[in-house]
C-alpha cells in the first residue's frame, strides 16, 4: 500500500489536505483541474515539498511522519520523479543524464536496461547531445530515461507524455504497463489525457482545490458524478471486466467474455481466460429497438433500459442494463423522443468494435 | 601655476616627519592664527607628485636624493635648500633582549645575529634608511656578512614591528624611530663616519613662493621649531 | 571616543567610498555588459585593461593615475583646462583612485550575475513588443540586481581599504584625501599613534560589518523581489 | 500569405528545410513527431532563431530575406510566441507579467482586453502571486494571456494546451477560434492533439525530420496517405464543407447542408446559410446493407463503396461515395466480408450525431 | 631583457600566486557553500570576517598576520612547534599573506556562481539516488565552474599584485618573498628606478593578460561543456 494523508498550506490561500491509500503494484492516476494540487501530492511523495503535517508511507514503512519526526531524505527514498519540466543536467550528455541515476543504483538490481529504454524512447541517436539543444518532446523522453534508468522502486510521472505524439504515445504506454505488471512497478501517474488514464490506471485519485473529490478504482471512480466537472462530459464511459474468451487469428480480433455477454475487440495478447478490461465511451453506444442487421457493427448487446436523463442542451444521457452490470450511452435529446426510450424497454445497445479499448489488468489483486 | 596669496600652505613631508611636523604647525597656528596643511607619504611618492604639478609650497624631504631630483626637474628652488635636522643609524633589538653593544669593524654580527636571526631595516635598494644601513654595514666591511640576514621593510614601521614582536633579532632604523616605542631598545650607534650625514634638506616649490609659505618655511627653523625636532628625538644641526 | 580628526577621517572614508561605488557602479554595468554580452574588435585587450588596477601593485596604479589624471597628466590638464576638474589632492581625486581599485571587483561580480540570466526570458521580452534598451532595464537589470549588489558591497569595501593608490594619486591630506587607512598610516608614524591606529581599524571592521548588514538585508529584499528567495 | 521558405542546419546532423505558405487569417497547424522542426520554424518566424537562408514574409512585408539582408527585430515583428516553456518574469508578479507586453503596445489598438483575458483563462485570483508559486497549468495560462495582451497581430503557439485540463482547454479552443475570426488574427499552432488541430486549423503542414511531408487545406491533408506516419490511424476522418440549412431550436440541433445530403449537429450558433465544416471521423462512421430503422443513429446517409482496402491487423479502410463527395469508414476486416462489401454496392453510412464536430470557417477565401 | 634579479621576482611572483590560489580556492568554495546555502548561528559574523582582507588597509591585515602568524604569533608559535611550519620571512608566508588577501574575491565570485545554479536540478539528482554529497560533486560543482574560474582569476591577479600585506607580514627578501609589485615598490623608492618599475609593470601586464587569455580560452570550454555557452 501508498499510504498518503498530508496537509499542506501553501502562502497565497491554496491549502493542500489529502489522504488515500493505493496499491503498491499498479497505477494510481492523480486527476484533477490545473491548480488542484496534483503536484503537490507528488512532490511531496519525492520529498521534495515537506508537508507540515501528515504520514507518507509505501508498504507500511514510512517515507514522512510528522508525528514520529520521521523524513526519510530524497535520495534514499528511490522514488523515480519525472518532473513537469524536464531538468535535464545541462553539463552531461544526454548519455550521462541518462546513466545518472542507473549508476547509482545497485548493480544487482537493474532490471531496466539501458538499451530497451533508449529504444523505446527513440533516442539512440541523441546519446552524444547536450540538453540545450534538444527538442520539448525529446527532452522530456530523455526526462523519462532517466527516472526509469535509475531502477526506483516508485514512479512518480508529472503529465510525461504532455509533449509527446500519439505515435509516441502509443509505443510508451505498454511499457509503462509492463513495468507495472511485471514489475509490480507503482506509480503515481498525472495527466490530462483521459484516455492515459484510464488505459493505464487501476485506481484513480480526484482533486478539486487541495481537496479529495473521489479515490477508488477506476471503474467506480470514472463513473461517479463528483467526477464530472473533472472530467468534463464527452468521455464518460463504462469500464467492463471480462476475461479473453477466444481469439480470432484469421481477422485479428479476440471475443472477450463479461457480464452480458460477449464483446469483439482487436486482438488482445493475452492468454484465453486471463483477465482483462474493456471500456465503451458512452458516446460510442448507438441504441437501436430491433436487432439491426446486416451493420458493420460487429458488438450488438440486448439490453434493458433503466434510467434516461434528459441534459440541457442536446443530448441525454441512458443507463443501459446489459446482464447484471450496467452500460452508459449517449444519444441526442430527439433520438431519445423518437425512439420513445423509457425505462423497462428492451433495446439493442450497438458499439463499434473499433471503439472499444481494451487493457489488462489484475482485478483480484484490487477488489 | 599662480597660487593665491591667502591659500593655505601645503606642506609635503617625508613620513618620518609626521611626528614633528605635526607639532610644529599646532605651535605655529597657535603663535599666528595661520594654518597650515600638511601631506605625510613617502618621499619618492612626494616628489612625484610634485613632478606632476601638485600645488604644494614646501616639500621636506628624508634624503638628499629625492630633493636633487625635484631641483634637477625645476620643482623646488634650489636657493631655499635648508637642512635643520638630521639623523643617526642606531641598532635596535626587542626591550627583552637588548644588551649594549660597540658598533665597529670588529662587531661580531655573526655570533650576535645567530645562523637564522634577522636584522630588520628599510628596503637596501630603496627606503632611505636601507639604503643608509647597507651603506654603513659595507664601509664597515661587513655588509657581506649581514647581507644573508638583512630583511628589508617598506617603511620604518613595519620594521619595527618586526622587532617589536620578536620576530627579527635586531633592526635598523634611525633614533628617531627608535624612540616610537618603549618595546624596542637602542643597542648601539653607528659611527657618524660609517655613512653619509643623515639629512632632511627642505626647500620652497617653484612658484608657490606666497607670503604664507614662506612664513612657515621659515617657522620651520626658528628656535621653536628646533626645540620641537629636538624633542622628537632628531639631530638638530 | 574618536577624536576629531580621526571623525573626519570616517566621515571623508564614507564620501570617497560611496561616491566611488555610486559613480563606478553604472560604468561597472556597461563594462560587464560588453564583457558578458557582445562582441568588438579588442574585447580581450579590454578585458584585460579592466582587470589591471587589480593586477597591478597599487602604488604603480597611483602613479599612473597620476601621470594620467595629475594637473599635468596627459588627462589631467585638459580636465582642468576645459572643466575645472582639479583631481590632485582631492576628495574627487581619492574618489577616482578608489572608483579605479575597485572597479574590476563590481565588474567581476556584474558579470557573473549578468551571465546567469536566462536569455530565454530577454527574448520572451522582445517577442512582447520591448526593444533592446527597454528588456535591458525592465528584465535583465532587475535579473541582475543581486549581483549589481554584490559588486557594490565589494567596490564599498575595497574603497574602505583602499591605501596605495590614494596616498600617490593625492597625498594624505587631512579632511580632503586622509581617508581611514591613509589615517591609520599616519598614525602609525606617531609615537603614541597605535591606540589610535586600533581606534581607527575598528571603526572600520564596524563599518564593513555595518555594510554587510544592510547588504544582506537589501539581498534578502531583491531576491524576495525577483523571485529567487 | 504568411510566406515560410527556409533552410537551418543545426550542429548534430539536423537540418529544416520547408517553404510553405498559409493565409494571414486563419490557424495554420504545425504537424509533426517530437524532434520534426516545428518549434524551430516557430522560432524562426518570431526571429528567435535566424535561418541560414530564406524568407519569411507576412503579407508580403518581409520578417526575414537572406537575400536581401533583411532580418526585422524581434520586438518589431509583433509576433505574440507562446512558448513550450512558459518563460514567466520571475521579478514580476502575474499581473505585471500579463501587462507586460500590453503597456508596450498602442494604447489606441488594444482589442484584447485584460478581463476578458484574465476571466477567459481564470486566473484572476493569481494576479498578485509570483511565477515561482504556481503550478505547470497556471503558469502556461499566464505565457497565453501575457502574449495575448500584447495585442500580437500574428500569434505563435507552441503546445499552448498541453499542460491543460479538458474542461480549461474547452474553454480556451472557443476564444482562440474567435480571435482567428473576429479579429483575423493568424495563428501559427503547434499541438499534438489532433481534435485541437482538426478544431482550430485551416491549414495544415506536416513535417517529418525536417521536411515538409504535406501542406495545404486541413481537408485535403488529413486525409493525405503521407499523413498516416504523423497522425496515427485511429484519428483519420472527413471534412465536409457544408451550409447551416436549419436550426431545431427544440431539441438544440442545427442541420447542415452538403454534397451528400443533410448532417444533424448539436446547435452551430451561424446564422442560416452560413457555411461551416464538419469533420466526421472514419472510426465513427458505420455501414450497413438496408436502412437501420429505429436506432439513435440520426445521421443515415445512402452511400456506394468506392474502395475497400484491406489493411494489416484487424482494420479495413472503406471509401465511401456520398453524393458527389468521398467519406471515409473504417470497419474490421471480419466485418468488411461478413457484408461482402465491395465497390459499387449501395449501403447506408451511419454517424452518430455527437460525432460530428463542426466549425465556422471562409472556406473562399483560402481555396 | 630582464635582470636575473628581475627574473626571480617573477617566478616568486608567479609562484606565490599559483599556490595562494590553489591553497585558498577549495576553501573558498567552502566559505561560498555555507555563505549562499547554510544557516548557523554567527553566520553574519562570518560573512563579515571573510570579506574583512579588503576593507582593512592591507598593511593591517598584514600586521594582523604578524601578531597571529609569526613566530611568536598566537598561532604561529604552534605553527612552528607542532608542525616546523614557519611563515615569516618565507615565501611560504608571502602565499598566505597573499591568499588572506584575495580570498574574499574569490569567495564573492564562487558565491555568486552558486547562487546560480538552479536548485531544481539539484532535487532531481537527490531524486536520481545521488547523496547530497555526490549532487555536489556531480551537480553543483561542475555547474558553478565558470564562477570558480572567475574566483581563481580574480585570485590570481589579486595575489600578483598584494603588496601591503606581504611586505608587512614577510617583509621583502630577495628571493623569498620578493614578488613583483615588492620589487616595483622598491624601485619606485628611487629616483632613477623608473624603467625598471616601468619593465616589471609591462610584466605584470604581460602576466595579467596572459592569465586573462588561459582563462577565457578555460572558460569557453567550461561553458561548451556544462551547455552554457
Ligand atoms: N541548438 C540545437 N542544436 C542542435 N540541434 C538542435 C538544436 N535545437 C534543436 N535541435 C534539433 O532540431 C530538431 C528539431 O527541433 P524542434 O525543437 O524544432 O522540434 P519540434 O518539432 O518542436 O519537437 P517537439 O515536439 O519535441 O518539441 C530536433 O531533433 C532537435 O534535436
Ligand atoms: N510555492 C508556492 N507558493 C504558493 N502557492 C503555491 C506554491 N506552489 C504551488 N502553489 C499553489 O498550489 C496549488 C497547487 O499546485 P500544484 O502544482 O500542485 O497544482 P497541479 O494540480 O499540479 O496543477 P497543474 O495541472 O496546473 O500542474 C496551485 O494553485 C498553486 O498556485
Ligand atoms: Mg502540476
Ligand atoms: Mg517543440
Amino acid at each position: 500500500m501508498i499510504e498518503i494523508d498530508i496537509r499542506i498550506d501553501r502562502p497565497g490561500g491554496f491549502s493542500l489536505e489529502a489522504g488515500f491509500a493505493a496499491p503498491t503494484s499498479g497505477v494510481t492516476a492523480l486527476f484533477g483541474r490545473s491548480g488542484a494540487g496534483k503536484t503537490t501530492i507528488i512532490q511531496s511523495v519525492a520529498g521534495v515539498v515537506r508537508p507540515d503535517s501528515g504520514r507518507i508511507a509505501i508498504d507500511g514503512e514510512p517515507f514522512f511522519d510528522s508525528a514520529r519526526g520521521i523524513d526519510v531524505p530524497i535520495e534514499a527514498r528511490r522514488a523515480g520523479y519525472v518532473f513537469q519540466d524536464a531538468r535535464l543536467f545541462p553539463h552531461m550528455s544526454v548519455e550521462r543524464n541518462l546513466r545518472y541515476g542507473e549508476r547509482r543504483s545497485r548493480a544487482k538490481e537493474r532490471p531496466i536496461r539501458f538499451e530497451a529504454v533508449v529504444e523505446l524512447l527513440g533516442i539512440g541517436h541523441l546519446l552524444a547531445r547536450r540538453p540545450h539543444t534538444l527538442s520539448g518532446g525529446e527532452r522530456q523522453r530523455v526526462a523519462i530515461g532517466r527516472a526509469l534508468l535509475a531502477q526506483p522502486r516508485l514512479l512518480l510521472m508529472d503529465e510525461p507524455l504532455a509533449a509527446l505524439d500519439a505515435a509516441r504515445k502509443a509505443e510508451i504506454l505498454p511499457y509503462l504497463e509492463r513495468l507495472r505488471d511485471e514489475m509490480r512497478l507503482p506509480i503515481l501517474y498525472v495527466s490530462h489525457a483521459i484516455d492515459e488514464v484510464l488505459r493505464l490506471a487501476d485506481m484513480v485519485v480526484a482533486l478539486r482545490e487541495g481537496r479529495l473529490v473521489a479515490a477508488g478504482p477506476v471503474g467506480e471512480v470514472m463513473s461517479a458524478p463528483e467526477i464530472l466537472p473533472v472530467v468534463g462530459r464527452f468521455d464518460l464511459g463504462t469500464l467492463i471486466a471480462c476475461t479473453v474468451s477466444r481469439h480470432d487469428e484469421r481477422y485479428g480480433l479476440s471475443d472477450l467474455a463479461f457480464f452480458g455477454g460477449s464483446l469483439r475487440v482487436p486482438r488482445v495478447e493475452m492468454p484465453i481466460g486471463a483477465p482483462v478490461r474493456a471500456r465503451v465511451r458512452a458516446r460510442d453506444v448507438a441504441i437501436a429497438l430491433a436487432r439491426p442487421e446486416e451493420v458493420s457493427v460487429s458488438n450488438l448487446l440486448l439490453a434493458t433500459v433503466e434510467e434516461v436523463r434528459l441534459l440541457e442542451g442536446p443530448y441525454a444521457d441512458v443507463v443501459l442494463k446489459v446482464g447484471e452490470g450496467h452500460l452508459a450511452a449517449m444519444v441526442t435529446r430527439e433520438s431519445a423522443e423518437r425512439l420513445a426510450l423509457r425505462p423497462g424497454l428492451a433495446v439493442w445497445a450497438m458499439i463499434k468494435t473499433v471503439a472499444v479499448d481494451s487493457r489488462t489488468t489484475d482485478f483480484e489483486a484490487r477488489e | 601655476r599662480e597660487a593665491r596669496a591667502d591659500e593655505t600652505p601645503i606642506v609635503f613631508a617625508a613620513s618620518s616627519l609626521t611626528n614633528a611636523f605635526q607639532d610644529i604647525g599646532k605651535a605655529y597656528t597657535a603663535k599666528t592664527g595661520k594654518k597650515v596643511t600638511f601631506s605625510f607619504a613617502g618621499s619618492s611618492a612626494l616628489a612625484k607628485q610634485l613632478q606632476s604639478g601638485a600645488p604644494a609650497s614646501i616639500f621636506a624631504s628624508a634624503d638628499t636624493k629625492w630633493m636633487d631630483f625635484t631641483e634637477e626637474k625645476g620643482l623646488t628652488l634650489k636657493d631655499t635648500r635648508v637642512t635643520p635636522i638630521g639623523n643617526s643609524l642606531v641598532l635596535i633589538m626587542p626591550a627583552g633582549t637588548a644588551k649594549p653593544v660597540t658598533l665597529d669593524k670588529s662587531f661580531d654580527w655573526k655570533a650576535f645575529l645567530g645562523a637564522d636571526g634577522k636584522l630588520v631595516t628599510g628596503l637596501t635598494d630603496s627606503v632611505p634608511v636601507g639604503i643608509y644601513a647597507k651603506t654603513a654595514l659595507t664601509s664597515l666591511g661587513q655588509w657581506d656578512t649581514v647581507k644573508s640576514h638583512v630583511v628589508g621593510a617598506e617603511n620604518v614601521r613595519a620594521a619595527l614591528a618586526l622587532v617589536e614582536r620578536g620576530e627579527a633579532t635586531a633592526g635598523v632604523v634611525y633614533s628617531t624611530d627608535a624612540a616610537i616605542t618603549k618595546d624596542v631598545k637602542v643597542v648601539g650607534t653607528f659611527p657618524a663616519d660609517s655613512h653619509p650625514a643623515i639629512e632632511y634638506p627642505f626647500e620652497i616649490v617653484k612658484g608657490q613662493d606666497t607670503p604664507a609659505a614662506k612664513a612657515f618655511f621659515d617657522f620651520l627653523v626658528s628656535p621653536e621649531a628646533k626645540e620641537i625636532f629636538a624633542n622628537s628625538g632628531v639631530v638638530v644641526k | 571616543m574618536l577624536t576629531p580628526e580621526e571623525w573626519v577621517a570616517v566621515y571623508l572614508s564614507l564620501k570617497v567610498a560611496f561616491w566611488a561605488t555610486f559613480w563606478s557602479l553604472p560604468f561597472a554595468v556597461l563594462a560587464a555588459w560588453l564583457l558578458a554580452r557582445s562582441s568588438f574588435p579588442g574585447k580581450g585587450l579590454f578585458d584585460g585593461v579592466v582587470y589591471l588596477p587589480l593586477v597591478l601593485p597599487k602604488v604603480v596604479v597611483g602613479y599612473i593615475l597620476l601621470l594620467t589624471l595629475g594637473a599635468r597628466g596627459s588627462i589631467g590638464q585638459y580636465l582642468d583646462a576645459w572643466f575645472g576638474i582639479k583631481l590632485i589632492f582631492t576628495t574627487a581625486g581619492a574618489t577616482v583612485a578608489a572608483a579605479v581599485i575597485s572597479f574590476p571587483l563590481s565588474v567581476n561580480a556584474i558579470r557573473l550575475a549578468l551571465e546567469a540570466v536566462d536569455r530565454g526570458l530577454e527574448t520572451a521580452a522582445r517577442t512582447l513588443g520591448a526593444s533592446r534598451l527597454d528588456v535591458f532595464f525592465s528584465i535583465t537589470l532587475p535579473l541582475m540586481l543581486p549581483g549589481i549588489l554584490s559588486g557594490a558591497l565589494l567596490s564599498l569595501a575595497a574603497s574602505l581599504g583602499e591605501f596605495g593608490a590614494t596616498i600617490t594619486f593625492v597625498s594624505n591630506i587631512e579632511g580632503r584625501t586622509r581617508t581611514i587607512p591613509l589615517a591609520i598610516y599616519s598614525a602609525t608614524q606617531l609615537p603614541d599613534g597605535d591606540a589610535m591606529a586600533i581606534r581607527l581599524t575598528v571603526v572600520s571592521v564596524v563599518l564593513a560589518l555595518g555594510s554587510l548588514l544592510l547588504a544582506s538585508l537589501v539581498d534578502r529584499r531583491i531576491r524576495v523581489m525577483i523571485g529567487r528567495a
